[in-house]
């Protein structure tokens, strides 16, 4: 395991030491228990947008907090769900009065820790509404299963619903709009190379030299597919036929085209990649209204890219151009 | 023959002995159809609550295993994090101010144990997770326990039952926790958190076993 | 070779046109020959800003073109110097009436390639000005040799002196700032993994599982020093001691502190060094006044780190945070 | 014996040939001490000479090889790239409105092609550069010229000069190019630029050979 840090069980907290030190404009860092906060927080009648999951997403969640965006985000240990009581603490902490909205990724674990700290909340009377994220449509859908896994959606609802919250919608009004941006946002990803957890010291998996995996989850769970390498052309059609037809997105549709570094793969490659979505797109007849490219829901050091598309109507366009000034994400101010 | 609280703390001590020792099996069994970390999570776990045992060891049994529960939610996290902790903490309230147990008191904590974390969980036998360990050992625990057999026997059967449960997860397709995402692929691979829950009947057979029970 | 690209021979051109796709807003891409230019170009009395040399090193060149900070950016082959035609056509474009200055980094293809672009210019009475930045202290200094590399301070530079030609510099005056920022700034990079250059197929060099290289050059040249690998503590005071005592940086400076990934490295293990790196400043008295974390100059894939120190003056501060709306850096509008 | 225009188009097809030959072993040796692209830049370059030649083949010597330096200077890129398309510019000075050329005009022109990379790039011999393949060709090339020899011996003697300048790079140390940056760790390698200017004499002295002059 090649990797820049000191030992493998202090690196979420050291990694978090480091964006306190480096953002104190911004952002706050609290140890025990472990979560990030707004460096302004409480916003007094603001609706305080919530997230966490485990570390090694990065920027996601940690880097989006700030203003525009997220008021706290609760860190697991590196692709660990964070336990109840960071997000009960960090509630407690940037709660102005307006409720919490929880955003929670489709895992399990992640699941079950923010429903017990919602719980606990609720039994203090905080208003809590928690929705969640479940755009992957490398897994099959179920009325019988887990479900599909939250990834990219995320990004943008916690963009989306932090620049909501800061127009003062209520928190009823932030809940449906989040619920909106999953029902109207689907992603897949691929990887090239696995990634090492630093505490395992190992690659989560293995892959030939000339083998990708699609479909892959953003803590290197297997995917949908293992083949042949191919070229950035016929994976990045591979995706976004995938996320096209699954919504589907049609002709006419305004959509966000978001093409995401697992955290290894290079801007060039992105590029390569984000030129083929957007032919694919306009041969569709889809509009590319709004775009991100870059490396904003990694899984630590893996090569690889997803697709991320979300519709767009007026309202949504608004919020993704209002301001937001994270470590992670910034335009406006 | 009763448990006492001092077999409660040795069967934590085991527990926490084999998921150190068993930390890289269970991690490696997540990284075939999870994400590799139910081994580190575990190990995580059982640590705190030996750190945080100092401050409780002289109340009830109830009372230890709540703060073995509060460890356990607070330091685990993952799916395994909720549902072990909700388990002691269903386990806790049956043994509330004991400071003894019997066999039976042991099987009424463990189904009450299995019932949190099928609340939390949601999950059925034959779904690939800790229940399909759990459901079948606590069938044999009462099948021997109602047929009169010593403590050990009766763990005996339960562990025995619990290994054959992890067997079985082998072939199931998942249709809970993070494997599920996986479909057909998780297919012909056992569980963690079943491997887990058969670990933590095993830590309670060898206190017993050695008690000479 | 495991690349999300379709033939090695387009990956420039192919990436360039996504780039396009991705920012017209902000951009506009020529592809014979090959620059990229702000979409409002040329800015009437503007000194213009130009950069460029080989690609790979994303979001360095073609990604810092746009508002506040470069007019244009020539981007050569992977890790090859752009060709004088590139640099006379792209000046050609956005020459405003007010000069153009050119950014170079010092490597003697870029020096070379970039003289003949001006002398072609100054040939046809267009004013310009070169700039060399030759910041990498892990070379040796010496009036007999190439002297220094052009790393991180190149960067650092391009937003620096690009706010000062939207503020309406003369060309002299952006020339001397940018002077003063290259005597300001230095610093020192590493990598645990080498990258492959696509028209290559394989890596430039090669690192055993527990080695790692101190003072490599963004195109994965050999550096000072082959040694087993350390702990992110024990590089960053490596690498922050080398800048450090170089300037050298003293006690009661104010610093813009930069830890950039080579591409590789993720958010999680930067913020790591940054930590570390933020003490030792600290320790030292010297203030860390501004900070850049992330990846802006790159050398495709590799997995490394580089840190960049440049000393401010309240000038430099307000240059600093004036400003930016390119694809690679944005803030403040 | 003349060289004729034809026999300058042959000699450009020969060099382009053998640097697509060489393409990877001279992006091998450039990246022991560089960036890993020499050969790639090389073969990139003469790949847009052959593609130009068809329009300018017809012009004197002269025009060809301005328009060579054209290919190269807006192709190659990198140190190469200003490098050699110098040197043609100079050469192609030389030859201006030449259709035929002697041996001692070819002097003059490789002379002042020499010239030129030095004009550009502040490279003396012993600095590791191709000049240290250029320089001793030269010398050999006048030594012979001088001494009345053919052509065909003349550029034998070169050819060897030039790769004798070759072997001698690799105890050098560098101070030009990229190579300086290595200061000592840039002793031990051959430069890659002195061996595609060896290449380049090569070129030429297959084509006498060739044609059996
Ligand atoms: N809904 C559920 N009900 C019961 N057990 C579950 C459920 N979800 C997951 N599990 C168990 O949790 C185990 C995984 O735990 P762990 O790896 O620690 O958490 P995570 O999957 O969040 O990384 C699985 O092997 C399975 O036995
Ligand atoms: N200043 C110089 N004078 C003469 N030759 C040089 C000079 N700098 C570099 N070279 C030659 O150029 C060669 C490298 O060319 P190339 O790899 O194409 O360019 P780059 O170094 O920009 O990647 C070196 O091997 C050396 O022979
Ligand atoms: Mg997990
Ligand atoms: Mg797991
Ligand atoms: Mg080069
Ligand atoms: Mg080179």
């Amino acid at each position: 395991m090649k990797k820049l840090i000191n030992k493998p069980e202090n690196v979420v907290k050291e990694s978090l030491e480091g964006l306190g030190l480096a953002w104190p404009e911004l952002i706050k860092v609290n140890l025990e228990p472990r979560y990030v906060y707004r460096a302004d927080a409480p916003v007094k009648g603001k609706v305080a947008v919530i997230s966490g999951g485990g570390s090694g997403h990065e920027p996601m969640h940690v880097g989006f907090v700030g203003v525009g965006m997220l008021d706290a985000a609760c860190p697991g240990e590196v692709f660990t769900s964070p336990t109840p009581d960071q997000m009960y603490e960090a509630a407690k902490k940037v709660d102005g009065g307006a409720g919490i909205l929880f955003i929670v990724k489709n895992y399990s674990g992640d699941i079950m820790n923010f429903e017990m700290a919602a719980d606990m909340l609720k039994g203090e009377g905080v208003k809590v509404e928690s929705v969640v994220i479940n755009d992957d449509v490398a897994v099959e859908n179920s009325l019988y299963t887990q479900g599909r896994r939250g990834v990219g959606t995320t990004v943008l609802a916690e963009k989306i619903c932090g620049a909501a919250a800061e127009r003062g919608y209520s928190l009823e009004k932030v809940a449906a709009l989040c619920r909106k941006v999953n029902d109207w946002g689907r992603s897949m990803g691929m990887a090239l190379t696995p990634c090492t957890v630093p505490a395992a010291g190992k690659p989560t998996f293995e892959l030939a030299e000339d083998e990708m995996e699609i479909g892959i989850g953003i803590h290197g769970e297997p995917g949908r597919q293992r083949m042949k390498l191919k070229s950035a052309d016929e994976v990045t059609e591979m995706l976004a036929e995938a996320v096209i037809e699954d919504l589907p997105f049609k002709a006419g549709d305004e959509v966000l085209a978001f093409v995401n570094s697992m955290g290894g793969t290079p801007d060039i490659e992105l590029y390569i990649v984000y030129r083929k979505l957007h032919q694919i797109l306009e041969s569709k007849g889809i509009k590319v209204a709004r775009k991100l490219v870059g490396r904003y829901i990694t899984s630590l050091e893996m090569q690889g890219v997803s697709i991320t598309l979300l519709k767009l109507d007026d309202e949504l366009k608004e919020l993704w151009d209002a301001p937001v000034k994270t470590p992670g994400l910034r335009w406006g101010i | 023959m009763a448990i006492t609280k001092a077999d409660v703390i040795k069967f934590l001590e085991r527990a926490a002995d084999l998921l150190r020792q068993n930390r890289d099996y269970l991690t490696q069994l997540d990284s075939a159809i999870g994400d590799a970390d139910h081994g580190i999570n575990m190990d995580r776990g059982f640590t705190k609550i030996m750190a945080s045992l100092d401050s409780v060891k002289d109340k009830d049994i109830g009372s230890i295993l709540k703060a073995c529960s509060m460890a356990l939610v607070s330091s685990v996290g993952g799916a395994a994090g909720p549902l072990y902790g909700t388990a002691f903490m269903y386990a806790a309230k049956v043994l509330d101010k004991k400071e003894e147990i019997t066999p039976e008191e042991l099987y009424q904590a463990l189904r009450s144990a299995l019932e949190g974390i099928q609340a939390r969980g949601k999950a059925v036998e034959g779904e690939k997770t800790m229940v399909d360990a759990i459901a079948p050992a606590l069938r044999a625990f009462e099948e021997k326990l109602q047929a009169g057999a010593s403590l050990k026997e009766i763990l005996q059967a339960a562990v025995q039952a619990a290994e054959e449960g992890v067997k079985n997860t082998i072939p199931m397709k998942a249709t809970k926790g993070r494997a599920s995402y996986l479909g057909e692929r998780s297919i012909g691979h056992q569980d963690p958190g079943a491997t887990s829950s058969y670990l933590l009947f095993k830590a309670m057979l060898d206190v017993v076993e050695e008690k000479g029970g």
